[in-house]
């Protein structure tokens, strides 16, 4: 596992938080390593504020779990990083998050075409109601990354296969995507969150609908994909943090507890809170 | 243990005064329903009466009696001179030749009542069939040739069986002698029964024996397009809009309070809104299609804008997001994903808003559709009468022959309406989806 | 959290939880307990060569076997049913090796009893010798108690200290070998009886390295951190084999 | 003409999508080059500023040129026609205007020929004027976009955002539709009801006890005044609603508490359809119903036991009028209903609530403020109901609570004012529009007292 | 803990279960602490056999847990103790169900007493829109068990006190039970059923609904109940079936494949497909 | 799945859990091989008096050492992050006892050696004694093989068959020491270098019990039961201490 930095909240707005962090001992030193950095990332519903001040760093070729009591932010933080939350009325994000070191907020970044670099999955399946083969190709078609029929072809089968779709499905990719199972659906999703070649992969809650196989399922699945994309995954379960995650990130009323390894966190975390939350002593 | 025993002794006392109220319950259950049988009963039996009650009316008016006869146009009595220019074969009384014609037949005395008596039992269409006739082939005159024409309404109405001998003859328009003639004619089977086709080829007149839906079944149509032409792309793109776009605030919310209103709005005043603004404003033809097809599209606007918004809430926000989330762009996802899977659902509703505006009467009345149009409209500027429209016209009319036709035109809308919504159901059926 | 005992430790919510790592707490201690007893009384029937004594230090040696696996059973089961992490997790796994170190000390105790048994007949045994292994079985005790004591109120400081003061009872230890030698190649009548009395002494410098261990294992317990390897001794359990 | 240059510009934006799309799929061709929008919205890009301001100013001249030509003509008229009176200028432009395009049969002419064929000559002028103008306005415009289209196609053209703005800025418009509508209803009722207000006191009109607007159909016509006091037509609308309400409530809502809660699935999926085929029968049908069917048979009835009473009567239009709203609250009623989530009824079935009881304790109390909102918007339907009441009511403005009598209502007025010759501008014809207003605004309070409920209620389940 | 009776699933038709049961070694040898007992029950929906020749002894005083694959048919045999499957057209039950000895298909059982007896709580908390009082009070009121105002007053106060509410909401009593967090409304669902003292709580995926710490406290609460009520508990969790059941089965495809201790279930299973699935070793 | 071996376990949905397990199964079995040798060495260096032999084996001793801190470290990362219940939760606890015994095993080998350094002038020992020792050593290596190999392959009846044959180490052990006590009582001046011999021989007889200990632990592994108490020695590890 690599060796991944390690940022910790911070609470007063007065602090200088970047500095913290440069001088935080466990921070990665390269940046490249990083594919999100978020800073001092607020937001808001109308007046209510959401989330006060998060900084993260979201590492390549991991998993990042968040983690929290509900309706702590940790869906609201991560619909941050391809601005989903755009499509919200009256929600405002401030504060500085970066992919690859550019500003997704910048005026020159087109959301559309973040989205397409930024993957995500949902809680509940969520299949067009179109055949499997078309939940495939319907993505690199408007991105325009395969126009030939063979192309897209291509596209569809390597996706299926590195979701671990194509044995099952191959023999029926005209059939409606809405005919699979719970969890072969949410596999199915990720294909096609796959199809356009993200860089980065969210999913929130992806296995809350599941049974414990699919669930099984999609986790081996997360693990194989880490390799190639940074993954950042909403979850209620703990033992899900634990099992697919190499960071955790803690969050609780709004603010970002703890981030770390998730061994770290799950054998000894640093806060009480965090403590008290994965061991079962929370309100 | 003997915390159990005291709850199970606790428990028992529970189950049997439980057991004591269940009685009682029982009986509120089966009276509760009983009062939800009773109501729906109570519906269907109204349902099955006004059904029954007009087909009763309406079934006789889809038949009707003609009489075959053989006239002769007496070249001598009615063109002496040998005139075969056009003013002076309109001017021929083609009347009395079919007057002529059935006293001989009925070997008749020729007095001036018995040939009005006569001349009361047969359609004027009569005269107008002869005279079309004898217009398109003038050497017709002279000859004995056979001719059918509808019967008078009266003597429909008595081979139909409504007006009856029992009944004294004072108070029938028809006298005995008149019903000993028809009796001739039918017993020597010049008089035939059959399906009738004016009806539905004939446009209104005063005369019930030929007055038909033709004029109102194009103005409906014609209005109906209009209708469909401006409202349906109209609510579609209204309801896309509030439904996809629309960012919420003050002016989404008036817009969407307005539509709702609008929904409830009396479809009278609507009338008068065409009234008001179309006719007396924009000057636009009175008793058109064209007014009367805006009108209506306005009507039914709200409804189709409310039906495509509710189809469009159907389709899960799950789908939306799946499609942002790939990178569509929110016209994209609405176009491409949203629109189609909400498709079926507009139809259906632009379907039975269409029904609703076929049946429309009220604002129709409003923009002078009731006037009395004895021919189908060539445009939808012409002026025209509308289906329901003719049916107010006739239920108004006070022969009684009107009243069968009324009930007739009211089984021809029904059977349109039907048909509309049973595409809808059908449409409905194939294409609902569960989320 | 760090300055709770393990046997009051902040409630979970689902307060079964808490009374499952409570009891599995106590049943240590007890078990830590029954164990300081047993060596306490192996020593003194040992001094004063009480064959009957001996034989019941011996029998009860069975009950801190049994205790030994009901805790595991019990750890096994919190482990299985609870799926504990952090801290909690530490609490169900470091019973495992605890309650290994507390029984080995009962087999120690328990030898030293059979020995007793062999030297009952032995009238003769040097008394300086007895003095100095009773002196250090009363060290060796009172390692054991005050290692208990840290692991029950999960006492940092008293652990580190208990496992920093080792090298004294190793020290003894070197100090009766040295002894018995020399009694042994002067009285060649009473080598057995000394080769006895330097299993006695070996045992007791073991339960004295167990106590350590058990220091080791608080440590972690509390801290979730190995204890570090600056040890105040060499590095390794046997300094010299003198 | 228009319609012409209408066609050859769609054409254009066509020939222009094409092209422009085609020189996107271009660049995608290039190494290296990522297109930010796909080629087909480049396509539309080039097609719509091509195309979109030449369909504007067609659009503006299809509007305005008649009116232009008509003021410009009238500017140039000369004198002695600009003395005669408003309506005979007007009648005179009207004859210019048809001799020169020949709409009309000439044989009626009265004005001086010359200066008719003076007038009719301007207007040619002019409009070949105008057809030049507009057809220069639209080159220039087609080819001011098209050039600048061009020019402005590149990789990284945002081409998609601006064409998706255009289409939401059609999408607005369309939605304004609805609000244009709310506005003429408001204007035209309110300007003719002012109007009306002119000649009969507003106070007279709201509460006045005598309805009777048979005045003057000719201005010369003596001996008839009118009354216009609305109250007998009120108070005749509101026993009409009142029975129908007492018709069609208990049934309409009983029938949806037995469908939405005891009927089997087969059951529901007859009967349903069944009540929804009673909201799919015009009220010209019922109407007819009324007056022919169930009018006589109330006086059937009432005869029997001894009563006088018309063809026509409150009861009958009443009733008929509940049988007509009885799917409309059943289905509202149902809607709601079924609203009501199952989880709730699993929870009483679970606690061993009855049928009954879960439905009145649970289901009902639940679903109530949805009940009250369909019910209200049932009784606005019944206020706005015009054809059952016009042909099975009577006419005769009755202040009376009688069933049995004959009443009238505001929406049987407004047909009867407005059917038939009229002129106008006479007080009978705009009483009509004052009957609207107040029918409108009545409904239009009930609708959002209804509205909100129903909102209210929604929001809880959503 | 209680010995609990041990029953192994019988899966020969032709078998005869009683017998059989009667010589497990591990049975319970008084029928007295069972509080269900359920003989070759077989569930069909419509044409559809959903559960398959089930047998299982309930104890009193204990929870014991349904755990499964989705779709195996834990949901549809619990609804099978409160004759629940009445209310869904097609379903038909076979078998023999008893609650204390007396089978509940009987003529003379009228479902709604055996729903007063066997009280159930939904996967998603569904409070009455009513307030918290009127929710509580519903049942007894219904069934004629509280008829003063006082009598009714001490109903909910024991109900909530019981289901660990009280506190929480003695100050808001009159306002509306919806308002209520997730957690709560499932805890005041519990204290409804409660209020009409059951014999046996059923619950269907309790938490599944609910985050972490709601769902500890409802283990919590359900742990303090079962000595009052057998409980009877479906869950997705086979965590969740370890922390708070003391008796689990485990339902493969329709079948019950093994039943017994919980921890003997989760430490050393009988059957082969038990230990793959709680080890996530399946399909 | 009582069958297959704990290196090539069936596989788990998510493949990484099974190769968690996996590996940590070869580290026990590669730091157990490392103990082996250690054992092996220590013996060799012993007989033949090999100073500088001897050194190497105390040192290599860290490494076990610190395979028994990272084995501990993965079994808790297991525990906490994958949180197995039935046989892959018996497969992250047993490590703990494993270890600790194969540590132990390390210790007792490092202990010979350093007795070597002690001996290493000593010239003359008794050869007979000497090749009992080396004879016990052999046993007990192939002992230490044995069980080793019964722990990689699951083998539920080769580790009762180690567990079984416990006596004859301890036989073994009973003669040597008597023979030492005769040596002693005859030679004063060999004492101190039999009481080392005497404390090579009782590692030896140890280093067989934790052998039999890791027997207890595999049973437990393979069929989630404690193996029951009908040892065929009597029940207690030192039958006679002669
Ligand atoms: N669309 C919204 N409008 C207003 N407030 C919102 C909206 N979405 C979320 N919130 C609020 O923002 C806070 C954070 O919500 P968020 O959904 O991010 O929490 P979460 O940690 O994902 O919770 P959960 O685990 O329940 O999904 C909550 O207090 C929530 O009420
Ligand atoms: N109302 C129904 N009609 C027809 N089949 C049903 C119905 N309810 C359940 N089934 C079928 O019965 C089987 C068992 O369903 P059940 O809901 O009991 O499973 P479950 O074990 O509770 O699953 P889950 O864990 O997903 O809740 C499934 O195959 C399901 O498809
Ligand atoms: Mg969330
Ligand atoms: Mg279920
Ligand atoms: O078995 P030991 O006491 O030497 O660890």
């Amino acid at each position: 596992m690599t060796q991944i930095g390690n940022v910790t909240s911070q609470h007063a707005p007065s602090a200088a938080p970047k500095e913290a962090l440069q001088s935080s001992p466990k921070a990665a030193p390269d940046g490249a390593d990083h594919k999100i950095i978020a800073r001092d990332v607020d937001v808001f519903y109308g007046d209510k504020q959401a989330l006060d001040k998060i900084n993260i760093d979201i590492p390549n070729g991991a998993v990042t779990a968040f983690i929290g009591p509900s309706g702590c932010g940790k869906s609201t933080f991560l619909r941050c990083f391809n601005r989903m939350n755009d499509t919200i009325d009256g929600c405002r994000v401030t504060g500085r998050i970066e992919l690859d070191g550019q500003d997704i907020h910048e005026k020159s970044v087109d959301p559309v075409l973040l989205r397409a670099r930024v993957g995500m999955v949902f809680q509940k399946p969520n299949p067009f109601p179109k055949s499997i083969y078309e939940n495939i190709a319907y993505g690199p078609r408007i991105h325009g990354l395969a126009t030939s029929k063979t192309e897209i072809d291509e596209v569809v089968e390597t996706s299926l296969r590195r979701a671990g779709l194509w044995e099952e499905v191959k023999d029926r990719l005209h059939q409606p995507g809405t005919g699979l199972s719970g969890g072969q659906q949410q596999r199915l999703v990720i294909a096609r969150a796959i199809a356009v070649s993200p860089e980065v992969i969210l999913m929130d809650e992806p296995c809350s609908a599941l049974d414990p196989i699919a669930t099984a399922k999609i986790e081996e699945l997360i693990d194989e994909l880490r390799e190639t994309f940074a993954i950042v995954i909403v979850t209620h379960s703990m033992a899900q943090a634990a099992r697919v995650s190499q960071k955790t990130a803690f969050f609780h009323l709004g603010s970002l507890v703890e981030v770390g390894d998730t061994e770290e966190i799950f054998t000894n975390p640093r806060d009480k809170r965090t403590q008290d939350y994965i061991t079962g002593r929370f309100g | 243990m003997t915390d159990m025993a005291a709850s199970t002794s606790s428990s028992a006392s529970t189950t049997d005064r439980i057991s004591k109220s269940l009685v009682k319950r029982r009986r509120a259950e089966k009276r509760f329903r009983l009062y939800g049988q009773i109501a729906i009963g109570f519906a269907v039996a109204f349902l099955l009466i006004l059904l029954g009650s007009i087909v009763k009316d309406g079934y006789r008016a889809f038949w009707m009696h003609e009489i075959q006869l053989n006239v002769t146009v007496d070249a001598d009595r009615f063109a002496p001179e040998g005139q075969r220019d056009e003013a002076s074969l309109r001017g021929i009384n083609y009347d009395a030749i079919i007057v002529q014609s059935l006293r001989d037949k009925l070997d008749v005395e020729n007095s001036r009542t018995n040939r009005k008596a006569l001349r009361d039992l047969v359609s004027q269409e009569f005269g107008f069939v002869l005279r079309e006739k004898v217009l398109a082939d003038p050497s017709l005159i002279g000859q004995t040739f056979s001719l059918t024409a509808p019967l008078d309404d009266q003597a429909d109405l008595y081979f139909k069986g409504e007006i009856k001998r029992s009944v004294a003859e004072d108070n029938r328009p028809l006298t005995d002698r008149q019903l000993d003639w028809l009796d001739e004619l039918k017993s020597q089977g010049q008089i035939k029964s059959k399906f009738n086709t004016l009806l539905f080829t004939r446009s209104d007149s005063t005369q019930p024996e030929i007055a038909g839906l033709w004029g109102a079944i194009v103005g409906s149509f014609f209005t109906l397009s209009v209708t469909l032409l401006l409202s349906v792309p109209l609510a579609v793109a209204a309801a896309v809009y509030l439904e996809e776009f629309a960012p919420k605030n003050k002016f989404t919310d008036f817009i969407e309070i307005n539509i709702n209103n609008l929904a409830a709005v009396p479809s009278i005043v609507f009338g008068l809104l065409g009234l008001a603004v179309l006719i007396n404003f924009f000057g636009m033809p009175r008793s058109a299609p064209i007014v009367g097809g805006v009108v209506l599209a306005l009507m039914v606007l709200p409804t189709i804008i409310i039906s495509t918004r509710a189809s469009l809430k159907a389709v899960s926000p799950s789908i939306r997001q799946a499609a942002l989330a790939l990178g569509a762009s929110k016209n994209q996802s609405v176009f491409q994903h949203v629109l189609p899977l909400a498709a079926p659902g507009i139809l259906t509703g632009t379907i039975i808003s269409m029904a609703q505006a076929l049946g429309e009467t009220a604002p129709l009345l409003m923009i002078g559709m009731v006037s009395f149009v004895p021919s189908a409209p060539e445009s939808v500027m012409a002026p025209s009468t509308a289906l329901p429209v003719q049916i107010y016209i006739w239920e108004n009319a006070s022969e009684r022959s009107f009243r069968d036709r009324t009930a007739a035109a009211i089984i021809v809308l029904l059977g349109f309406m039907i048909v509309m919504n049973l595409a809808a159901v059908l449409l409905r059926r194939r294409f609902e989806r569960r989320w | 959290m760090r300055t709770i005992s393990v046997l009051g430790m902040s409630d979970h919510i689902v307060k079964s939880f808490s009374d499952d790592l409570h009891q599995l707490a106590t049943d240590i201690t007890r078990m830590g307990g029954l164990a300081e007893r047993q060596v306490g009384e192996a020593l003194d029937v040992f001094m004063r060569r009480n064959a009957a004594g001996a034989r019941a230090v011996i029998e009860r040696d069975t009950d801190i076997d049994n205790m030994q696996k009901e805790i595991e059973r019990q750890a096994i089961r919190i482990l299985v049913l609870r799926q504990p992490v952090a801290q909690d997790m530490r609490q169900a796994v470091t019973p495992f090796k605890i309650v290994n170190a507390i029984e080995r000390i009962g087999d120690l105790a328990k030898n030293i009893a059979k020995r007793t048994l062999v030297l009952a007949e032995e009238s003769a045994l040097d008394a300086e010798l007895l003095e100095a292994i009773a002196e250090m079985g009363k060290l060796v005790r009172q390692r054991i108690c005050d290692i208990l004591d840290a692991y029950a109120t999960l006492d940092l400081e008293a652990a580190t200290r208990v496992w920093m003061k080792d090298e004294d009872i190793d020290e003894q230890f070197d100090a009766v070998f040295h002894k018995l030698l020399s009694v042994m190649r002067d009285q060649p009548e009473a080598v057995e009886a000394c080769a006895h009395l330097l299993f006695v002494a070996k045992n007791l410098e073991r339960i004295g390295d167990h106590a350590t261990n058990i220091a080791e294992i608080v440590h972690f317990l509390v801290t979730g951190e190995e204890m570090g390897t600056h040890r105040p001794r060499g590095g390794s359990e046997w300094p010299t084999v003198s | 003409m228009l319609w012409f240059l209408t066609a050859l510009v769609l054409a254009l934006m066509g020939l222009v999508y094409v092209q422009a799309a085609r020189k996107a799929h271009g660049f995608a061709q290039q190494q290296g080059v990522r297109l930010h929008s796909r080629p087909g919205y480049h396509g539309w890009y080039a097609a719509l500023w091509t195309g979109v301001p030449a369909l504007i100013i067609l659009l503006v001249a299809l509007l305005l040129q008649d009116r232009l030509m008509t003021a410009m003509v009238r500017g140039g008229l000369p004198a002695e026609i600009l003395a005669l009176p408003p309506e005979r200028i007007e009648l005179f432009l009207r004859q210019a205007e048809a001799l020169a395009f020949g709409y009309e049969d000439l044989s009626t002419i009265v004005f001086p020929e010359a200066a008719l064929a003076a007038a009719a000559d301007h207007y040619e002028r002019l409009k070949s004027l105008i057809r030049g103008a507009v057809l220069a306005l639209v080159a220039v415009a087609a080819v001011l976009g098209l050039v600048m289209t061009r020019r402005r196609l590149a990789p990284d053209l945002r081409a998609r955002p601006v064409v998706e703005r255009f289409v939401n800025g059609l999408l607005i418009l369309a939605s304004a539709v609805a609000v244009l509508t709310t506005v003429g209803i408001v204007m035209s009722l309110l300007f003719e009801s002012l109007r009306f207000f002119q000649s009969v006191s507003i106070f007279e009109f709201l509460f006045g006890m005598k309805w009777s607007p048979q005045i003057a159909l000719r201005a010369d016509q003596v001996g008839q005044s009118g009354a216009f006091g609305a109250v007998p037509l009120f108070a005749g609308t509101m026993l009409i609603m009142v029975i129908a309400m007492i018709t069609a409530a208990p049934i309409g809502l009983f029938s949806a508490i037995y469908l939405s809660e005891y009927a089997s699935k087969r059951a529901r999926d007859i009967i349903k359809p069944v009540l929804e085929i009673l909201a799919g029968i015009p009220t010209v049908v019922y109407g007819f119903f009324a007056a022919l069917t169930v009018g006589p048979f109330v006086r059937s009835v009432a005869e029997t036991m001894g009563m006088s009473v018309p063809n026509q009567s409150a009861l009958a239009a009443g009733v008929v009028m509940g049988i007509m709203i009885i799917p409309f609250i059943s289905s509202l009623s149902d809607d709601v209903i079924n609203a009501v989530p199952q989880a709730l009824r699993d929870g009483a079935y679970a606690m061993g609530a009855t049928q009954s009881e879960t439905v009145k304790n649970v289901v009902l109390p639940a679903a109530l403020p949805g009940i009250v909102g369909a019910l209200l918007l049932a009784v606005s339907r019944a206020i706005g109901e015009t054809m059952i009441v016009t042909m099975a009511a009577g006419q005769a403005a009755n202040l009376t609570a009688n069933p049995l009598d004959q009443v009238t209502t505001v929406t049987v007025q407004i047909v009867m004012l407005l059917t038939g010759d009229q002129e106008f501008d006479s007080p009978k014809t705009l009483a009509a529009f004052g009957l609207g207003l107040t029918l409108f605004v009545a409904t239009l309070c009930l609708n959002i007292l209804a509205l909100r409920v129903v909102q209210k209620y929604r929001e809880k389940y959503e």
